[in-house]
């Protein structure tokens, strides 16, 4: 059988790669948003596997909720993307330097 | 199928504000530039009956409605409705802003009354559920206005960092409360907490895991609150948004983070207050030594009084680690002043820009006293009370706070919160030395419209006003934590 | 009047209330107006605390003119006045102080008028409420709120530094008082109360109240001064502008030691008896150290403002010295006059210093320099003023027959029975003191006419010289007939030494 | 069987998770994201949450990637650039993660949450229907998340709109019936010019 | 009584206040007048209670006016104790004063601030009258401050000159020095005896005398000497001796009424009148006499020869001032008050008799005071000169005249004393009585003999003084010549002084020689073959010789001992010695002190150093906010993995 454990730690292994990815990515935007992405992922897989073995619904009910406002976050995320470029003519992370201090 | 109809009369604030927003939202589409007024004006009739119903809800007793997901008790009431007085007032305050800046927008206060309906449901939370969902109902609201000012470039960059950085930190706050479902196989707070309790009871086999999952909600708490080292987003995204957005995102939004906090952590976590008591003392001391130290250098306003809101969540986490009745309700008190104090810091730049020129550096008030003495009156006030100066409410924040603290027997903490408290004075009082004691570079008469004049001076006097009778505000809190 | 006729709420709203009615009202055109409704208020309060005087029980230490109301429930705090034989005289010379330098201000201020007699309306009304306050919170109030009027003062009608001493003093004193709070604080939850008299009450331990101590002192160390947190007041005094400087020297000093009195001795004795080495020997730094540095001022308030703090060396020796004194020869006999050595001391710096200050104020309206050098020979054109100054530096220097003598004497009585060596070291100050006041006199009012600027000054007006004549006159009444203000403090001081006498451990 | 299954998905989810953030195009970072849903998809599939590995495909896959892929090529970026100095953050970077990993894994790992502490549940009888199951109780129970949810998405919209519908007042339109209507002396000027005697010799 | 008292000490406050305050509306004479009656009331009174007290034997007054204060207990009273002592020190006082008032009528005729002046002598005379009525010991103090405060003002009086203003501040801090140990006196004896008044400290000290303190632990010391030398410090003040002289000489900046009156007759014996009047707390302490002995024998000895090479004429006569000052305090070191007091009283007459001819001199030339500018005075000035001789001849213990009972008496006394130092003592009062001789004749014949140094236009205008000026210096010069005669007997051998002075058997040396009196001729005839008066005639022998006979002399004599001579006019360096470490050193360190205690140490590195130190921790630390997204996000990770592994490691 399965350990939950392991899903568990693969969750947790996907949710460092998505962190390194942040702060490793310098240079594209998008690429931060697909780590976020990761991020939720590694998140829904938790509750996929905690509901399981728990033998509760509710970890996929709120798997199901995570999933429509990754959904919703992503267009906005893009939407910001998309001013972003329109201001800049580049998404580079590097770029957004100007308000600091 | 058995299925019984909620009882939705708790809810009726929150889909009473629903259905405005999207009325607001259509008739909005009818209206032209001038007759958006129109929109404002409902916006503001919103809040004011959203306030009316709210207090009119019986909170004897909490109530729980929609299986559980949603609570009604004192708290959210009290809360609720200063959070509708401060959206209203910062409404105000934007109103004249907005239209001189092409963001008189329908957009505009659709989002913000989407905002407070993501507040709403923050502080009515009674489930990681509806914890969850308010926040990113919050958040994605405030991600946009943010970046509605298409046309600025820093707008549109704070605007990105404060997505990535909020969107990477409900990641790790989700992360949490998977673990916290799974440690407790409940999304129900009540039930997370009466579970812990029992576990912590018994020789607790799961206590790492809960500490585990209890970092990884904290986090997400202290992201939203802007506490060090999670802080880094507030000043640039305060610095970047235009004015009456950064107006918004520092005020009310601090209600509703207290209000996650105070369910997730004290109502839900409350068992494990030895475990982020410390936590929170490190992060407190950070935030009050980063804040306070930063906003020395900062040369603009919004920046500096970002750097202070730091400073100001660090008081303010103050009275939660204590982990008493008597230390939440401090905090709650520190909260609302807070919020309120930072309403007018904002609302008075606002105050001083006009068309085509932002008063957001500290240059901007100099001499505020040749040109308006009463407003610069105003803005000392609000000053002094950031510094925590009797007799402004400032101080009886601090006060309250700083009774929590040593009552939990960490008067050092407090020695150190006030050693910061004077660190912190120093940045307030270069402002009022540029209103007071320099002589003004720009003669221009103050633009402002009579709503607003008005309003900032109820502003400043209520925060003199509180301070000489600040037992009003003192009781309700506490009473709203311990009816 | 009625026996529960809230005479003191009456003093300290009253200038308050007409303070900010003012600041309403205020309008650049009617000048005279504002005059007019500063001396009147400012003179209707001075009555207020005359009736207070008469109608003073000097039989009793308890606590007179009392008014308890709730304030802030949640925490338990209370709108709670009161005055002994302590407060009393520090009271009147609030009052008293206030009203000559709103007529000391009457033409030389032309900026802002209207907030300048504001400022000082407002805060002599939270300096009455210092004295006045038997809750620690209110004390407190009070006592950090006067720092907002102060700070302004400096700040809008100083001299060319004005912004660095403004915020140096608002600074110091922030710092200083903050940790007071923090005590007040621990004291609350030891004791369940904040009222003063109950915390005079509470039973602590040695470690704590030394702690307490320490907070108790760094608020009133800076606020008295006492070495080595004394550096605002010079630059403080310096550019604050004349009644800054006055109220400055006359009252707010004051406030540090009368903190002692009513905080430090009682609520922790034996922490002040334990540490009391260190308040001796910071009194006697602040005696002959800061003796020696004002001897070396070329700036004349800055020379004032060593001096007071050097005076003000005197009132915490006298405090302290108790002790000592019960160390050394068992008793408490010689203890009280030093107590009240120290108090009448406090009452004699502030008029001697005020005077001082407004002297160096009439120069300074005139020739707009406060330097010693910039002057010389003003006697010559100006012997009123010059007779009226010379005496101040005398009574300044301790002269007998002034005001200044009386507080010195006493103090240096009283700590002889502590130690020879001590006295001999306060004794000092006889010498230093003269020294650099009198040597100030010598250059500034004494000798030829120095140049063009002396030649041209006019003598005082007669608004300087009702100032300076009503203070000369305080100044020789208290030097020579000092007993109706000792009479106020025997039983409220004896009171006190009976208290700080019995360990609380 | 299951374990194999369980571990050639899993190795490809992480592979195709590290690709993600390493690849220097993000067209393909977006492609192996998708690989990474579908093997999660798979997984879940092992933990018999039918309803939501059907969902994770469709809306994700389906709605969500693309849109990621479509702004990823409506946004002309230029790739080369993209990756530079990646590998001198790499170590620090990597070190971060594995630290993190390795304290999480001390948590979640086979001590917490082996098979001996959380025993695995008996699978599901052949009639149950994880759809339906979902379906129960996400307009009951969940019905004010669920409008929540909706209100989310719907500021969403708002949101997207407000930021990226530019009604831009220079933007030049073609209105062909200004067009028909134009005449000759409209488009053009005649203007006479007396020549001019050029100064100078050159 | 009570009210005559009360009029002595308040009739010349009132004139003082009125010359005073409103000496502008009063006018000059108005000035003069008031005060001057003041005085005179005054005097008219002292004569009264001096009759009534002395004359009648009525019983000594003693009772207080008003309650100063109370303190702790113990009250601070204003008081009179009227003895024989006190009645003897009025008339002296007011008569002096009163003859002052009168001459400064003449002398400060001129000078714009003439209201001014009298306002201040009359203050004085209050001032000096409360002091020598004192029943307690902080009226003592305050009287003794106050005639310091008026010596401060009155030698400043002439504030435009720089010297003048240099004189009286040094006077007024020197005196401050001596008065420190009178207060620390007058500490000593309120801790133990826990009253200030005279009597009751009086009737207790006997049964104090062999208390000890203890000040450096392992040395114990007895009260009554702690006390005495306290209180005796700050006579050396107020009365001048070594090495708190210095005030004095420069004090001659003053207008010379004052010099007579404050500088030589009154205030200056302020001192000894302490010590006398104290006198049963002084003879408990053996220590102390001897200590008042020897400081008045080097006083005595040494100020005399700085007298010999001053070439200021009121220089001189303040040095022989400050030399009798000697005399006196060794007086009372042989427990001779009654003597000392006796000399105090004739000295007041003919020491401010020789001020004022001084002054008379002075006026005739027109404010020059430089002796070599002087000589041939005799014919212009004849009153001044007469009165001026009997003064001379009066100091240097001419027989018959009343410096000689006096001076006798003390040089006698000190030859009888048994106390340690009385032998140096002794060979120090006998040459002083040579030095006196020298220096007082030098200087009458260099101003009155041999050649008219006077310049040319000066003297063409020599007169004698107006009236207001010769009444008085006659005035003074009768008692002079007279009074030693008359009180030599009753006042050293006979009970004059009943109880105000109180003398241990064995320290009685008046007693002691009062066994051999026989008289005033007796007195006078002894005298004649005790070697003092031959001192004396040699040393009016040795100034005829050099400065009537051989005028060349002292220059071959000062080129000869050009050392001694550079120590006599450097007045053996005190002054030097003062304004270098004293004075400039207390600057410098008050400057060390501030520039480095307070400018650098305390508001450079902790006040300003702390501000500056967060500004600029301020400065770097906000550039740890980069701007970059992913150092956000990186501390937001790093503060997860710190939050997540401490609870991992403490586990």
């Amino acid at each position: 059988m399965i350990a939950l454990s392991d899903f568990l730690v693969l969750s947790a292994i996907l949710f460092c790669l998505s962190m390194a990815g942040i702060f490793l990515n310098r240079k594209n935007v998008i690429i931060l948003l697909m780590a976020i992405e990761l991020m939720l992922l590694a998140v829904n897989m938790n509750f996929v596997a905690f509901s399981h073995y728990l033998g509760d619904d509710a970890g996929q009910i709120f798997v199901f909720f995570i999933l429509t406002v990754a959904a919703a976050e992503s267009a906005i995320g893009l939407a910001i993307l998309v001013v972003l470029f329109r201001n800049r003519r580049a998404i580079n992370v590097e770029d957004m330097g100007s308000l600091k201090g | 199928m058995d299925f019984t109809l909620p009882n939705f009369a708790p809810a009726m604030p929150e889909i009473f504000v629903l259905s405005m927003a999207c009325i607001i939202l259509i008739v909005d589409l009818f209206l032209t530039e001038h007759t958006r007024v129109v929109t404002y004006l409902l916006s503001l009739i919103t809040l004011i009956a959203a306030a009316v119903l709210t207090a009119n809800l019986d909170t004897a007793e909490p109530v729980l409605t929609f299986s559980g997901t949603f609570i009604n008790d004192s708290m959210a009431v009290v809360l609720k409705l200063f959070i509708y007085l401060i959206t209203f007032v910062v409404l105000v305050y934007s109103h004249n802003y907005l239209r001189t800046r092409q963001l008189y927008q329908g957009e505009y206060f659709v989002l913000i009354l989407f905002a407070v309906l993501g507040m709403m449901v923050l502080v009515s939370a009674h489930s990681l559920l509806t914890i969850y969902l308010g926040l990113e109902l919050l958040s994605l609201s405030l991600y946009t206005l943010v970046a509605l000012r298409r046309d600025s470039v820093s707008a549109s960059e704070a605007a990105m960092k404060y997505f990535v950085l909020g969107a990477l930190a409900s990641g790790i706050l989700l992360y949490g409360l998977s673990m916290l479902y799974g440690v407790t196989g409940s999304l129900d707070i009540g039930n997370i907490s009466s579970h812990i309790s029992t576990s912590i009871a018994t020789p607790a086999e799961h206590s790492i895991v809960l500490v585990f999952a209890l970092v990884f909600v904290l986090v997400g708490i202290l992201f939203k609150l802007g506490a060090v080292p999670f802080h880094m987003w507030v000043p640039d995204v305060y610095h970047g948004a235009p004015t009456s957005v950064t107006l918004f995102i520092g005020t009310a939004p601090k209600i509703a983070a207290f209000a996650m906090l105070m369910r997730l952590l004290v109502d839900g976590l409350g068992d494990l207050h030895s475990q982020w008591q410390t936590m929170i003392i490190i992060v407190a001391v950070l935030s009050m030594a980063a804040g306070n130290i930063i906003a020395i250098a900062q040369t603009n306003l919004k920046r500096m009084l970002a750097y202070s809101t730091i400073a100001h969540v660090g008081f303010l986490l103050l009275g939660i680690l204590s982990g008493t009745l008597n230390g939440y309700a401090s905090s709650m008190f520190y909260v609302i002043v807070y919020a309120l104090m930072s309403l007018g810091g904002f609302g008075m730049i606002i105050l001083l820009s006009r068309a085509g020129f932002e008063a957001d550096r500290l240059e901007d008030f100099k001499g505020l006293n040749q040109r308006s003495p009463w407003f610069a009156f105003m803005m000392l006030i609000l000053m002094f009370s950031m510094a925590g100066v009797p007799p402004t409410v400032g101080f009886y924040a601090k006060l309250a706070v700083l009774q929590a603290v040593v009552e939990a027997d960490l008067v050092w903490l407090a020695v150190l919160a006030v050693v910061f408290s004077v660190i912190g004075a120093y940045y307030y009082l270069r402002i009022i030395k540029l209103m007071y004691f320099d002589q003004p570079d720009d003669v221009a008469p103050l633009a402002a419209g009579f709503d607003m004049r008005l309003a900032m001076s109820a502003n400043g006097l209520a925060i003199l006003g509180l301070g000489l009778f600040p037992s009003g505000l003192l009781t309700l809190c506490a009473r709203a934590l311990n009816p | 009047m009625p026996a529960d006729f809230p005479l003191l709420s009456l003093a300290i709203w009253l200038p308050i209330v007409g303070g900010l009615l003012m600041l309403a009202t205020a309008s650049e055109q009617r000048v005279q107006h504002t005059r007019m409704l500063a001396l009147i208020v400012s003179l209707l309060t001075f009555l207020c605390t005359i009736l207070l005087y008469t109608h003073f029980n000097h039989k009793t230490y308890h606590m007179q003119f009392a008014e308890k109301m709730e304030w802030i429930q949640a925490f338990d705090i209370n709108y709670h006045l009161g005055i002994d034989g302590i407060s009393l005289p520090l009271i009147l010379l609030t009052s008293f102080t206030t009203v000559l330098v709103v007529i000391a201000g009457w033409e030389v201020i032309r900026y802002k008028l209207a907030q300048y007699m504001a400022a000082f309306l407002i805060m002599e009304g939270l300096m009455i409420g210092v004295f006045s306050a038997l809750d620690a919170i209110l004390f407190y109030v009070f006592w950090e709120g006067m720092l907002i009027p102060m700070f302004l003062i400096i700040g809008i009608w100083g001299g060319p530094h004005r912004v660095y001493a403004a915020v140096k003093f608002f600074l110091y004193t922030f710092l200083g008082s903050v940790l007071m709070l923090v005590a007040f604080l621990y004291l609350y939850f030891a004791a369940g109360s904040f009222a003063i008299l109950d915390l005079h009450q509470l039973k602590i331990g040695m470690t704590a109240q030394v702690l307490i101590f320490i907070a108790f002192l760094v608020a009133f160390a800076v606020k008295v001064p006492m070495w080595p947190v004394h550096t605002w007041l010079p630059d403080a005094h310096v550019e604050a502008p004349t009644g800054g400087s006055v109220i400055l020297a006359a009252i707010m000093l004051k406030m540090g030691a009368y903190g002692f009195l009513r905080f430090s001795l009682p609520i922790t004795p034996d922490a002040s008896h334990e540490l009391d080495w260190l308040m001796i020997m910071l009194s006697l730094i602040a005696v002959v150290y800061i003796g020696f540095v004002a001897l070396v001022q070329t700036d004349m308030k800055k020379l004032i403002a060593y001096s007071s703090i050097s005076h003000m060396g005197f009132v915490t020796l006298g405090f302290f010295i108790v002790f000592m004194i019960f160390e050394q020869t068992g008793s408490t006999h010689g203890a009280a006059m030093g107590l009240e050595g120290g108090l009448v001391q406090m009452i004699s710096h502030g008029f001697v210093s005020s005077a001082l200050f407004l002297c160096v104020g009439v120069l300074y309206d005139r020739l707009h320099s406060r330097e010693i050098s910039a002057y010389g020979g003003v006697a010559n054109t100006m012997p009123a003023f010059a007779a009226l100054m010379v005496l101040f530096a005398l009574a300044n220097s301790g002269l007998p027959g002034t005001s200044g003598f009386v507080g010195e004497f006493m103090v240096i009585l009283s700590t002889f029975k502590a130690n020879f060596w001590l006295a001999l070291l306060a004794g000092t100050t006889l010498i230093l003191g003269a020294a650099y006041t009198l040597w100030m006199v010598k250059r500034v009012i004494f000798g030829a006419v120095a140049n063009d600027g002396v030649a041209s000054l006019k003598d005082m007006n007669a608004r300087e010289a009702l100032v300076l004549g009503v203070l000369a006159v305080a100044v020789l009444g208290l030097g020579l007939w000092p007993a109706p203000v000792l009479d106020i403090m025997h039983p409220s001081v004896q009171h006190l030494l009976q208290h700080i006498m019995q360990s609380k451990l | 069987m299951e374990h194999i299954i369980f571990y050639i998905f899993s190795a490809i989810l992480v592979l195709s998770a590290l690709m993600v953030i390493t690849v220097r195009n993000p067209v393909h970072a977006a492609l192996f994201l998708v690989l990474a849903f579908f093997t999660s998809a798979a997984l879940w599939l092992l933990l018999e949450a039918e309803f939501l590995a059907l969902i994770l495909v469709l809306v994700y896959v389906g709605a969500v990637m693309v849109l990621f892929l479509f702004v990823v090529m409506m946004l002309d970026i230029n790739l080369t650039v993209l990756r530079e100095g990646f590998t001198s953050y790499l170590p620090v970077g990597a070190l971060i993660a594995t630290l993190i990993l390795i304290e999480m894994a001390l948590v979640v790992g086979p001590e917490h949450f082996g098979l001996d502490s959380v025993a695995a549940p008996v699978p599901h009888t052949a009639g149950y229907s994880n759809t339906q199951a979902l379906g129960n109780v996400l307009y009951t129970v969940y019905v004010y998340p669920f409008e929540i949810a909706g209100v989310i998405l719907l500021v969403a919209i708002i949101g997207a709109i407000a930021l990226t519908l530019r009604r831009r007042p220079q933007t030049k339109y073609q209105d062909p019936s200004q067009q028909v209507l134009v005449r000759s002396k409209d488009r053009v000027r005649i203007i006479k010019m007396p020549s001019e005697k050029k100064r100078g010799g050159a | 009584m009570e009210q005559v008292y009360l009029g002595i000490v308040l009739a010349p406050l009132f004139g003082a206040v009125l010359a005073g305050l409103f000496g502008r509306y009063i006018g000059r004479s108005g000035s003069h007048w008031v005060t001057i009656a003041g005085v005179a009331v005054s005097f008219a009174l002292s004569l009264l209670v001096f009759k009534q007290i002395i004359i009648d034997g009525a019983a000594p007054f003693n009772g207080a006016i008003y309650t100063w204060m109370v303190s702790d207990g113990i009250k601070f009273e204003i008081g009179f104790l009227v003895d024989q002592l006190t009645a003897l020190m009025i008339v002296v006082v007011t008569f002096v004063s009163l003859m002052v008032h009168i001459y400064t009528i003449g002398y400060m005729h001129d000078d714009p601030g003439y209201q001014r002046f009298f306002s201040y002598i009359a203050l004085f005379t209050f001032s000096m009258l409360m002091l020598v009525m004192s029943n307690n010991f902080l009226q003592l103090f305050f009287g003794w401050e106050a005639v310091g405060l008026v010596s401060y003002l009155l030698i400043g009086f002439w504030f435009q000159r720089e010297s003048a203003i240099y004189a009286n501040l040094k006077a007024f801090l020197v005196n401050r020095v001596g008065d420190l140990g009178f207060l620390l006196g007058i500490a000593v004896i309120l801790m133990h005896f826990n009253t200030l008044d005279y009597a009751q400290i009086f009737k207790m000290a006997p049964h104090l005398a062999h208390e000890t303190v203890t000040f450096i632990p392992g040395y114990e010391w007895s009260l009554m000497t702690v006390i005495c030398i306290l209180l005796f410090i700050g006579a050396m003040g107020k009365s001048a001796q070594v090495p708190l002289h210095v005030w004095l000489p420069d004090s001659m900046e003053g207008p010379t009424p004052i010099s007579a009156l404050i500088h030589a007759a009154t205030m200056v014996t302020a001192g000894i009148f302490m010590v006398a009047r104290m006198s049963p707390l002084f003879e408990l302490s053996e220590t102390a006499l001897s200590f008042m002995m020897l400081i008045g024998a080097v006083t005595a000895l040494s100020m005399g020869l700085l007298g010999i090479v001053q070439n200021d004429i009121k220089r001189v006569v303040a040095y022989s001032t400050l030399s009798q000052l000697g005399y006196m305090t060794v007086a009372l070191g042989a427990s001779a008050y009654a003597g000392a007091i006796f000399h105090l009283m004739t000295h007041a007459f003919f020491k401010a008799l020789l001020f004022l001819a001084a002054g008379s001199v002075i006026i005739a030339l027109h404010h020059e005071q430089d002796i070599r500018k002087m000589g041939a005075l005799k014919n212009h000035l004849p009153i001044t000169y007469w009165t001026f001789l009997i003064g001379t001849l009066a100091l240097i213990g001419f027989p018959g005249f009343s410096g000689f009972f006096s001076k006798d008496a003390i040089i006698e006394a000190v030859y009888e004393s048994t106390l340690p130092g009385a032998g140096m003592a002794y060979a120090a009062v006998m040459i002083g009585v040579f030095v006196t001789a020298l220096y007082s004749f030098r200087l009458l014949f260099l101003v009155f003999h041999g050649e008219s140094r006077v310049d040319a236009h000066t003297r063409k205008h020599l007169h004698e003084s107006p009236w207001v000026v010769t009444v008085p210096l006659i005035a003074l010069a009768i008692p002079s010549v007279i009074m030693g005669a008359i009180h030599a007997g009753p006042m050293l051998f006979h009970d004059f002084f009943g109880k105000a002075i109180f003398v241990l058997p064995q320290h009685d040396v008046l007693a002691h020689m009062g066994r051999e009196y026989q008289g005033v001729m007796g007195f006078v005839l002894h005298g004649l073959i005790e070697p003092p008066v031959w001192l004396a005639f040699a040393g009016i022998a040795t100034a005829w010789w050099c400065y009537i006979k051989h005028p060349e002399i002292p220059a071959v004599v000062m080129s000869r001992c050009a050392t001694l001579y550079r120590i006599l006019c450097n007045k053996y360096g005190f002054d030097d010695f003062n304004d270098t470490v004293f004075a400039g050193g207390g600057r410098r360190f008050g400057r060390l002190l501030w520039q480095v205690g307070d400018v650098t140490v305390v508001d450079g590195v902790m006040v300003n150093g702390t501000a500056r130190g967060i500004g600029w921790f301020s400065s770097v630390v906000r550039h740890v906010q980069t701007g970059y997204l992913y150092h956000y996000a990186f501390a937001i990770i790093i503060g997860l993995v710190l939050m997540l592994g401490w609870p991992l490691l403490s586990q």
